[in-house]
């Protein structure tokens, strides 16, 4: 018997004449057709020898050594209590809040991690997640189309993670590239019957954007303004519904994710109140119960699939809740002084590396545009400093492929593993 | 007190958090970053201590049900026990701390769950090609149907416009043909709430690129056309596509690929148990039959010798994910194939023998629309002017979650019933005496319903009119 | 249904865990153990799965509060936020997995850990010697008390016979006297709830063993007596045992050697967050002058060049546990300290700072029997004719954990609240807010107080009378 | 301000303000001696400094090998459900539960360890659990003397753990030893002042124990009889209440409690109904509130030091609740069955690796004597075997002293481990 399931062979026996068969067999009469035989997978593996083997697995990972990577995942410090909260039980094993009166608790949270986002992003709406940052991104670029009622095509900065971009052309939106100028994005090309133009700012390659001119040249354009940002930037750089954004999208993995080789994570998204109803995505709103009891409760539901079905305005059903749950403790733990810590931690790191490095006569690739706590440094050979790092117990930054490495510096490192970095790239 | 947000327990200056002192020069963001682009004014956050953090969601989660405290039959959503060696799997620091970029030598045992897992659903379903990269059910879907899109345009083919859906699918069906841009057309019902092949038959030409169908439909009934679907399909050059949230009815004792489904989608979160997180993460992993494998996104995983690596499959739609998929997710199914192995069939003849004892029991006080064998849920309407809405709210006063009401949209007062092959004949017989129960509770008493939960009926038209989305 | 005990929610032959399979030839047990060792009937033990284990746990627990659910006012206990990094730390599998009979060159990183947090105790304290082997405080209490029985024994000293306690001490001081064949006699108090110097005076003799103090002591007033108290104990050659529980109010600010403190224990679990559990594990580490460090339990943790290791104190009492102590609350400990260094005087401050404003709120509506600065903590009683049981019960009904009532027992209708340093103004405000409240509540609604909590109040003497405590 | 305190410059000015004292300083105006300065501790480091250290002592352990040391602490499967419980905020973050309105989670469940330790060890009254295996011999040593009218006076096996017998000595009471006769004990000379006899089964050294006849020698010299067990083996062993056993106490860390280098684990004590007043420790007990709803709480509590203070039965106080609900958990997962698949699968993997030893040439110090999972075994020069078993990636069994090992084989050791176990012990 199978190892979750409660029932003895009495039971299963009772319950068989309940139905009125006398089989298990019988159950699947009506099924054709049907298999011959046992599935072929291994045998089953007690839960001891299967965690055995995820940890002799875990043992072929290189883990737990200083990580220069970022490039969309950052190796955040993730606080304990983020952890104690999302594997509650409460939590982890409820589903989507279709009944508020039982899930307050999953519908609260989701206002919070609504709240946090608009108070971020300076924009008035959000949902309550989507599958990640690349996602958040291509459904933002549908969205901009639904919104102009444009063919599906945007404008977007050379300087996007190319992830994200490969998503939006997944996702059958033709995709123009503006080009960058010093590191920073040249909007003097817009073409005019885009729906989207879009910025990510800190860039791929962690330059800080002028989100500003993104918003005019869009809507000089006609089309609407999308920025992309890290979350924990928006601690110390403008929020981009003040610098003419309509949507800001992006990954909430630095609030409160660990690396967990790509996911789960979370995608944000918000927009102006006028917008709303384009927005994909679940909406937690506030109400009052019959005893005029405040409480929260999913709302605008017209717009998802189990209501208008091929009218809906995206297909998502089941997002990231317990990773949006996961920003939300990670956000109330920091606070806006502990975000803006992180960032300002981050980023005094991060120049300290750029200019040790400078010191020992490597070049930033766009050494006049402002960057936080990520920078492109140029290297002719990434692979083998890489290696060589690795051989020094640190994991090197992503090999941009054109002769220079793309480093990330989180709260995270220590200055004496930012002067060891220093030291291997010099000797490499 | 209770309702507080947590910005509303917080003070100025409070900090739940300690960071570790600067160790460099601390910048000044006024000398590196344009003034314009920095911030002007904090954003209005909670600042509160860590005490204050945990009790907060602890008591937010006090709110919830979840299948931890109750019983849980919602339908289509295979609600079953998530075991907690899930969780540990996905704890261990040597992949929670593995970064997605790394390179393929520094994260072999990562791509090794990956790789196993890969065959594990290849061999679950029959359909030799998989994808690990779609996060949730409706973006297996969608990636599925661009894959077939990309399938015909590669062929050349530009006739195929349309999908069709019948009328009992899930509403990211429908939607998700929209969102690839295929006209969705709905396909009726035979008399016992399947596929109605003739009209099938009378509906497919040329400009078919797909049928999505869900096996056992969302009736918990089991398509028992489905291999002659196939073959209507085929026979026009079009796919079978298969929506597989429901293989928790299908695990050992139905390959999808034998009736001759072309490519489908898994719901990890439901079938493998990993867990639903309060509506996610999922996993919506694709398999698919080897002409629609090199349309796959990019990449999946492959073996070389004793490495492993990612590849990309020669027409590939593209990637849909920023990185390999949810990974976390992933590892936990993985695990909870490897506690079952060949007895995933177990799995599935507990769920459908429960499905189908709760079905046995209601007869006769509800209404069974299809009465017949059912799969791994069963649908059920209340008596004749009583409201599936009401007994649900009734159930959560007898401390159940009630299961998924109004879905399918074919059933009048639909309530979609999935018991779970996770719960015991004590539990399922204490649920059936108050579904009992409450088809003799007085109009008046359901309709107050729930009065011992945290909250009564809420507001729902206002929430939309006066929409208030954040503090 | 809910408070049904876990044997009854299993049926015969369910399990919950599943182990490896056999690969050495299964013994039968009747070839190799006499047939009368064996056991003939099966235990009656639950017989359930695990899904129905998780739900019954997860249940009860859901029946409780804890300082994760609200504030927790319980006097003497410290009730003070645990933060999640001591359960972190405890979860390393390098911690986790290591068997107290390696030999130390294994246990390098643990021998570590309890060196330094012998440190640390030395150096709150100012007391050089320190044992982490008791495993509560009241086995702290024992095993300093035995420690000084067994100094007069090596002296050669056979009068100490009497041990002093005051009669604001809590129960297990004079039960550890008794414990160690001590007769214990109380001591009585001045005006301000401290202990008598002048009665001091004239019970000390060459029987007196030691004086076993607690301070603040439980009244939550600090004894300001206590240099005084310890030289009169020495004049005499006895010793100034300190009782620690309420150490919460002295870090950084009083260190009991400087006031002539021979021997004192602490409680981890309240002072250092380790947490309570519902009752324990606890650590009653204890720390002690010089002349007693010899008569330590066996072994403590030394160093020699930079390798640890146990070594046994020359005259020791020898071993109060069975290994080194409990080692897991003892890595909470240690990193609870390490994240507060220096800074744990803070903690005390806003500790006292708590209850100093709970006192100056609750004076006028609650009579406070010592209304002079306190502590960490304040005891007040109810308006004459109140009672402090029913103040309690009421509390829960407003969403509290009740303080401490009864106790100290020189108090009548004493309620012992101790706020802890974790809580905010607000959440005091909030309490003191309901505290007055219920001040005015009707006797008849305080009386059937608590309505809104899991049980009404229970019949505790047929639960004596009866007595049934197993299924 | 320290790491877990809310209050902010403002609150304490308010609060300083209320209280009617103007500075910090001014609360501790009744405190003498004060300290000058700073306590002399390293600097606080933040939470992830701190567990970062933690993981660099954790690396100073040498942890994740198969083990063959028991003596006391075995290294058994921990299900996962059981820390997924324990680590609930409601049970973690409790105290005893003396307001048992708001604490019938900790009082059922303790009702509940009461009841598996009574049906484990065939006595009627359990209690809440104390501190460890030793704490409950030597509680059980005092408690025969209160309950004979005796001077404390105990005859022990030799078979008896000696960290036991050391604290029954450390708590004053003496010890007469009685000897082993080929592994077992001999009751020949119990002397007629004692008030308990203590037999230990299985025994310190792994062998299977003839309870009864520890019995009978107790009963004739008007002694009670306490056995001390393995809970695990009770799951095969018969109940040493039916034994003639009056007091049964022991270690409960095999069931669901990792070695943690010692603790906290939890000691279990059970006896006869007629003994309950002379149990020390918490007892839980079932009632009924004011609706007649049943509930449980504490009970027979006068026999505790809070309410008898000097003339209690002993000082305990806090016990080991979550460990104690930890092998509840346990063993309710495992169920009779499960207990006893535990027992037989150690049993026969002991006895393999018995048997291999002895192809190798190597003799147990008491061939002839019955044994479930744990003997000793013959070996000249155990350090050097321990050497090479620990070159071979094994943690070796316990060095008696005086030529021998004693060697534990757990559910977890794989044939695999006990052959490389005798190839290592073969050839060192
Ligand atoms: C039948 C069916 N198809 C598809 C889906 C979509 O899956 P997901 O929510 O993971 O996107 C669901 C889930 O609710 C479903 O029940
Ligand atoms: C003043 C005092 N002393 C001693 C103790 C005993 O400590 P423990 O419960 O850890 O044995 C307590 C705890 O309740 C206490 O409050």
């Amino acid at each position: 018997m199978a190892r979750f399931t409660p029932h003895t062979e009495e039971d299963v026996r009772e319950m068989l004449d309940a139905i009125g068969v006398s089989t298990l067999d019988d159950l699947f009469a009506d099924v054709e057709p049907k298999i011959e035989g046992e599935l072929g997978l291994p045998p089953a593996l007690s839960e001891y020898e299967a965690l055995r083997e995820v940890d002799a697995l875990a043992k072929k990972n290189v883990a737990g050594l200083p990580i220069f990577l970022g490039a969309g995942a950052y190796d955040r410090i993730v606080p304990s209590a983020v952890g104690a909260i999302i594997s509650r039980g409460e939590f982890l094993t409820s589903y989507t809040p279709y009944q508020p009166e039982i899930s307050q608790g999953t519908l609260q949270s989701i206002f919070e991690f609504q709240s946090i986002i608009s108070e971020l992003t300076g924009l008035e709406v959000s949902n309550a997640s989507v599958y990640d940052g690349a996602n958040a991104v291509a459904e933002a670029a549908l969205m901009t189309a639904r919104l102009t009622k444009r063919d599906p095509k945007v404008a977007v900065s050379k300087g996007l993670n190319p992830r994200y971009r490969e998503v939006i052309e997944t996702y059958r939106v033709e995709v123009v590239e503006l080009p960058l100028e010093n590191g920073r994005t040249d909007y003097a090309n817009v073409p005019d019957d885009v729906s989207g133009v879009f910025v990510q700012s800190p860039s791929f390659y962690g330059v800080v954007e002028d989100i500003s001119a993104a918003s005019e040249a869009a809507h000089a354009a006609g089309a609407l303004s999308v920025a992309v940002c890290d979350p924990i930037s928006l601690a110390v750089l403008e929020a981009p519904g003040n610098l003419g954004a309509d949507v800001a999208v992006g990954e909430a993995q630095p609030l409160g994710m660990p690396l967990l080789f790509g996911g789960p994570y979370a995608g944000y998204m918000s927009t102006k109140a006028e917008f709303v109803r384009q927005l994909p995505g679940r909406i937690c709103g506030e109400t009052v119960d019959k005893d005029g009891k405040l409480a929260y409760v999913l709302t605008l539901r017209g717009r998802e699939q189990d209501i208008r079905r091929a009218r809906a305005n995206s297909n998502i059903c089941t997002n990231q809740a317990l990773t949006a749950l996961a920003a939300t403790v990670y956000t109330a733990l920091m606070g806006p002084e502990g975000l803006r810590e992180v960032a300002e931690l981050s980023t005094s790191k991060a120049h300290y590396l750029a200019e040790k490095l400078g010191e020992a006569g490597l070049k930033l690739r766009y050494p006049d545009a402002p960057f936080l706590w990520e920078f492109a440094v140029e290297l002719p050979d990434v692979a083998r400093v890489n290696d060589a790092l690795l051989s020094n117990n640190m994991i090197g930054g992503l090999d941009l492929g054109d002769g220079a490495m793309l480093v990330a510096v989180t709260e995270k490192r220590t200055k004496d593993e930012l002067d060891a970095f220093v030291e291997v790239v010099r000797n490499a | 007190m209770l309702n507080n947000l947590i910005r509303d327990r917080g003070r100025e200056g409070r900090r739940g958090f300690t960071l570790p002192k600067p160790d460099t020069e601390t910048k000044n963001l006024n000398d590196i970053i344009p003034k314009s682009a920095l911030r002007k004014e904090t954003p209005n956050l909670a600042e509160v201590d860590e005490p204050t953090v945990i009790r907060h969601y602890t008591n937010l989660s006090r709110q919830n049900q979840g299948i931890d405290t109750t019983f849980y039959p919602l339908g289509s959503c295979t609600m079953k026990h998530n075991p907690r060696a899930n969780e540990v799997a996905a704890a261990v620091p040597g992949f929670a701390g593995l970064h997605p970029l790394q390179p393929e030598a520094q994260g072999q045992g990562a791509l090794r769950v990956m790789y196993e897992l890969q065959g594990f659903l290849a061999e679950v379903s029959g359909l030799p090609a998989v994808s690990l990269q779609p996060l949730a059910g409706a973006q297996g879907e969608l990636t599925s149907i661009l894959m077939v899109k990309k399938f015909f345009e590669a062929a050349g083919d530009d006739t195929r416009t349309t999908v069709l859906v019948p009328s009992t699918a899930h509403g990211t069906n429908p939607a998700t043909a929209s969102m690839a841009d295929f006209k969705s057309k709905e396909i009726g019902l035979d008399e016992h709430g399947c596929v109605d092949v003739d009209e099938l038959r009378s509906m497919v030409d040329a400009s078919t690129a797909a049928l999505m169908i869900t096996n056992p439909n969302t009736c918990g009934v089991f398509e028992r056309n489905i291999a002659e679907i196939a073959e209507v399909l085929h026979e026009v050059g079009a796919f079978l596509y298969m929506d597989g949230a429901n293989m928790n009815a299908n695990m050992g004792r139905f390959q999808p690929a034998a009736a001759g489904v072309d490519i489908m989608h898994y719901n990890l979160h439901k079938t493998f148990s990993t867990p639903h997180g309060g509506g996610g993460p999922g996993s919506g992993a694709i398999a698919c039959v080897e002409r629609l494998a090199p349309f796959r996104p990019d990449p999946v995983v492959g073996k070389d010798g004793d490495k492993y690596a990612f590849v990309a499959p020669e027409k590939t739609i593209g990637r849909v994910t920023t990185f390999h998929g949810n990974f976390g997710v992933l590892l936990k199914a993985w695990n909870y194939i490897k506690m079952h192995g060949p007895e995933l069939r177990d799995v599935t003849d507990m769920a459908v023998l429960n499905a189908n004892y709760v079905r046995a029991k209601l007869r006769g006080t509800y209404r069974i629309p299809y009465d017949e064998l059912c799969k791994h849920e069963v649908v059920a309407q209340p008596a004749e002017g009583k409201k599936a809405l009401d007994i649900a709210k009734g159930l959560i006063d007898h401390g159940y979650h009630p299961p998924t009401i109004y879905f399918p949209l074919v059933v009048k007062e639909a309530m979609l019933i999935e018991p779970t092959e996770s719960e015991s004949k004590e539990t399922l017989d204490d649920f059936i005496g108050a579904m009992l129960e409450l088809a003799e509770t007085s109009p008046e008493e359901l309709e107050a319903a729930p009065t011992h939960a945290p909250t009564r009926r809420l507001d729902e038209t206002r929430a939309a009119r006066n929409l208030k989305a954040r503090w």
